[in-house]
């Protein structure tokens, strides 16, 4: 077993311990603390896969912004915080059968594909990674398109939300 | 050297899990939680696939980034009205929230 | 290996510091823990209810336009770095981009949701 | 290659020898060399944190003509040392009903939050520390777990002080990112890069030249991401009592506050490197890495100087005043400015560098100049219409 191969190991075991935590852990500022624990995990899993912008980008957006927003939206409802009635719904066991079920069918289709265990091609050395992505993004015969509409995506969201959150009535 | 496959099956794993906490959570602000706990699973798969395909094609990298947009957009929105729901309803128990069932 | 290794050697060296600074603190100093001590600050009086506030939903607009404009601003970095080679129409795609998000925010100030109070 | 040209190389070559003499595998032989180079380098950071506590005390008593330190050992010298015997001897409370492990984890992030920037500070030309080509964007992420461990810290803290303080804390350091984001796109567009190191070397001109109001603006979003005056509302003693650190004692409260000082101290450090041309002055930095470094950290002493004249010159401004600021006339100014600035740059792009300089620096100065108009303008039209009709004319404006 190679170095990468453990530490692969160590940050998946990580990422997933983290992420059963979110959904089973009863207090929600903890759940959502867990939940940043699990983006980090999910962070070192792209720097392992040499996507470094994404990786920076992940901690920028998802623990800076979201899990603040998480956090901020829990203070907010903060009535069901520490009340006693369970957090989960009485058959969970449905819900258990179903992501198991769900990660089985996964495997079983997974296993039947021909480039499962295939093997990364080396970077080019001289392979500028975040200038690709920012051409890809920019140039009109690629992705200039969802590059704008995302956006407009901000836009309508930025615009509903607050709608949301403050139509006094 | 990490075969895809083992990404691939990391992915798999997390997606199961954020998919049982949105089935299980009867909080709103939870299963908004495990909603991006599936999020992050696919963006897992996309720079995977980026990474063990041609690495000069930034499709994979593109479309991660334009999940984190819909992942920004959804939680905006989404959490929005939970809080929009806690205002009126006091509650943010989503078996609670049967106000569109008749 | 590639360059995020030096990367995890900060991160673990800038968690053991600190980790080491409160441990030692934890054995040198004194440990007699009373009600009292442990009880919370509260302007010298006792303390009046949880701790749990209520906070004002102005909080969850300032973390909800931040959101938005920290995807914007992070979206435009790929945008940034090509700049200097791609010429001007990459300039009016970035405008173009960056005037929409513009129309948000003055209509969360024309709504009044940028006031605190 | 001797050791005064490349004094890192040297010393790791020759410990990877000696390891590899004791039979080590050449792989985990680097890494150790590499972890104690770390360990090393964030040895030399925490005494100069120390160091910073006299410095700040100084330099603070200088601006409020007083003394300052001066009893402990030369100009007391001595005296954050007694500090920190005094820190650690001290009793830890944890107050009752305490979230026990965010409560001690949060001091714990919060400094390696700031520790953890060092690892994209380009020291000198051959210590680039780590070639991230992502490094301006990491500061911002180290900024996110920086942030992190303040809610943590405030919420976990059972005290509704700390929880407020906390959060208040939390909407102005989010608020301020984005205009401080803006900025970093500033020398990305120069340069065409996100390494550290490549804006330092493309700085034939410093960027503070090309870009002035850029360079105030950061600094303007770096001192309210650090929470200090004006901009220290978390620690408003007369509403908040001390904001979100109110229940921690002993050392874990040094680290919030040695991570605070050392933070100042770090932004002044990629203040200089973003706009001041990092290590280079004038073709010194070629002579020796060492001058190298000293440069550095002259720039950053500078940037961090002009920190604290702000932060004792300046008085605190309320939360309201500072989340409008940032959000109706930082924010708009700080992209407007980004995009003028790619406009000019790609209109000036085949000028000459004195037209480029010269041509860069009036739009930043135009810039501003109108933003400073519409806000003067729109701020008296909002007094008119609080105050009334306008007053009798012996009332100058």
């Amino acid at each position: 077993m190679t170095g990468e191969q453990i530490i692969f190991l160590i940050t998946a075991g990580y990422t997933l311990g983290s992420g059963l935590m979110v959904v089973t852990t009863r207090n929600l500022v903890h759940a959502a603390l867990w939940l940043v624990a699990t983006l980090f995990g999910v962070a070192v899993t792209y720097a392992l896969l040499n996507a470094n912008f994404i990786a920076v980008v992940q901690i920028v957006v998802y623990i800076g912004a979201i899990a603040i927003l998480f956090i901020f939206a829990v203070m907010l409802t903060r009535k069901d915080l520490r009340d006693n009635t369970p957090q989960m719904n009485k058959n969970w066991w449905v819900g258990a059968l179903l992501a198991v079920l769900t990660f089985a069918g996964f495997a079983f289709l997974l296993q039947g594909w021909s480039g499962f265990s295939k093997t990364a091609a080396a970077i080019p050395s001289e392979f500028d990674a975040v200038g690709a992505l920012g051409e890809a993004l920019v140039s009109p015969n690629a992705y200039v398109l969802p590059f704008e509409v995302a956006s407009v995506l901000l836009l309508a969201a930025l615009v509903g939300a607050v709608y949301l959150a403050f139509n006094k009535k | 050297m990490v075969p895809l496959s083992w990404y691939l099956m990391l992915a798999a794993a997390l997606f199961s899990i954020g998919l049982f906490g949105v089935l299980v959570r009867r909080n709103a602000v939870a299963i908004l939680l495990g909603v991006e706990l599936m999020l992050n699973a696919v963006n897992i798969n996309l720079v995977a696939f980026w990474r063990y395909g041609d690495v000069t094609s930034m499709a994979g990298q593109v479309f991660t980034v334009i999940v984190f947009v819909v992942a920004a957009a959804e939680v905006a929105v989404g959490l929005a009205l939970v809080i929009s729901v806690y205002r009126r309803r006091n509650t943010v128990v989503a078996d609670e929230l049967d106000m569109m069932k008749w | 290996m590639n360059e995020w290794l030096y990367v995890a050697l900060f991160l673990i060296v800038g968690l053991i510091i600190p980790i080491g600074a409160i441990t030692a603190g934890f054995i040198f100093g004194p440990k007699k823990p009373n009600p009292i001590k442990e009880s919370t600050y509260e302007c010298g009086i006792e303390p009046v209810g949880e701790a749990w506030v209520q906070f004002k939903a102005q909080y969850y607009i300032f973390a909800l336009v931040f959101l938005v404009f920290d995807v914007e601003a992070v979206l435009l970095f790929p945008w940034a770095v090509k700049l200097g080679q791609l010429g001007l129409y990459v300039v009016i795609e970035g405008i173009i981009f960056v005037s929409i998000l513009i129309v948000g925010l003055v209509y969360t100030w024309r709504k009044g949701m940028l006031e605190w109070v | 290659m001797n050791f005064w040209n490349d004094p890192l190389k040297v010393a790791a070559d020759w410990l990877e020898g000696i390891f590899a003499g004791w039979g080590m595998d050449a792989v985990l032989a680097h890494v150790l060399v590499a972890f104690l180079g770390v360990f090393l380098l964030i040895i030399i950071l925490m005494v100069l944190d120390i160091f910073l506590v006299w410095v700040e005390r100084k330099v603070v008593a200088r601006f409020q003509d007083r003394l300052g330190p001066n009893r402990v050992g030369p100009f007391g010298l001595i005296q954050p040392f007694a500090d920190i015997i005094k820190l650690m001897i001290k009793e830890d409370t944890t107050p009752g009903g305490a979230d026990k492990v965010v409560y001690n984890l949060a001091p714990i992030l919060s400094m390696a939050s700031v520790l953890i920037l060092w690892a994209v500070v380009p020291l000198a030309p051959v210590m680039l520390g780590v070639d991230l080509n992502v490094g301006v964007l990491f500061l911002i992420a180290a900024g996110a777990i920086g942030t992190l461990s303040i809610i943590m810290a405030g919420w976990s803290s059972n005290n509704k002080f700390a929880t407020i303080g906390g959060f208040r804390q939390v909407a102005v350091m989010v608020s301020f990112e984005i205009p401080m984001l803006a900025m970093l796109m500033i020398p990305v567009i120069f340069s065409g890069s996100m390494n550290m190191n490549t804006i330092i070397e493309s700085q034939n001109v410093w960027y503070f030249l090309i870009s002035p109001l850029g360079a105030l603006i950061f600094l303007i979003a770096a001192i309210a991401e650090l929470g200090r005056a004006p901009f220290d509302l978390a620690e408003g003693e007369s509403e908040l009592v001390a904001g979100f650190n109110i229940e921690y004692s002993g050392m874990k409260f040094g680290m919030f506050f040695a991570g605070e000082l050392l933070h100042a101290f770090t932004f002044g450090g990629f203040w200089a490197i973003l706009f001041f041309g990092g290590y280079r002055f004038f073709g010194l930095e070629q002579v020796s890495p060492f001058l190298a470094v000293l440069i550095l950290v002259i720039k950053a002493m500078v940037g961090y100087w002009v920190i604290m004249w702000v932060r004792y010159t300046v008085m605190r401004i309320r939360i309201d005043q500072m989340l409008a600021f940032n959000w109706k006339f930082l924010t708009p100014l700080a992209f407007v400015l980004v995009l003028v600035t790619a406009l000019a740059d790609a209109l000036l792009a085949s000028a000459p560098t004195w037209l480029y300089v010269s041509g860069m620096f009036l739009a930043n100065v135009l810039t501003g100049w109108a933003a400073l108009e519409i806000a003067r303008s729109a701020t008296h039209k909002e007094r008119e219409q609080l105050e009334g009709a306008k007053q009798p004319a012996e009332v100058s404006h």
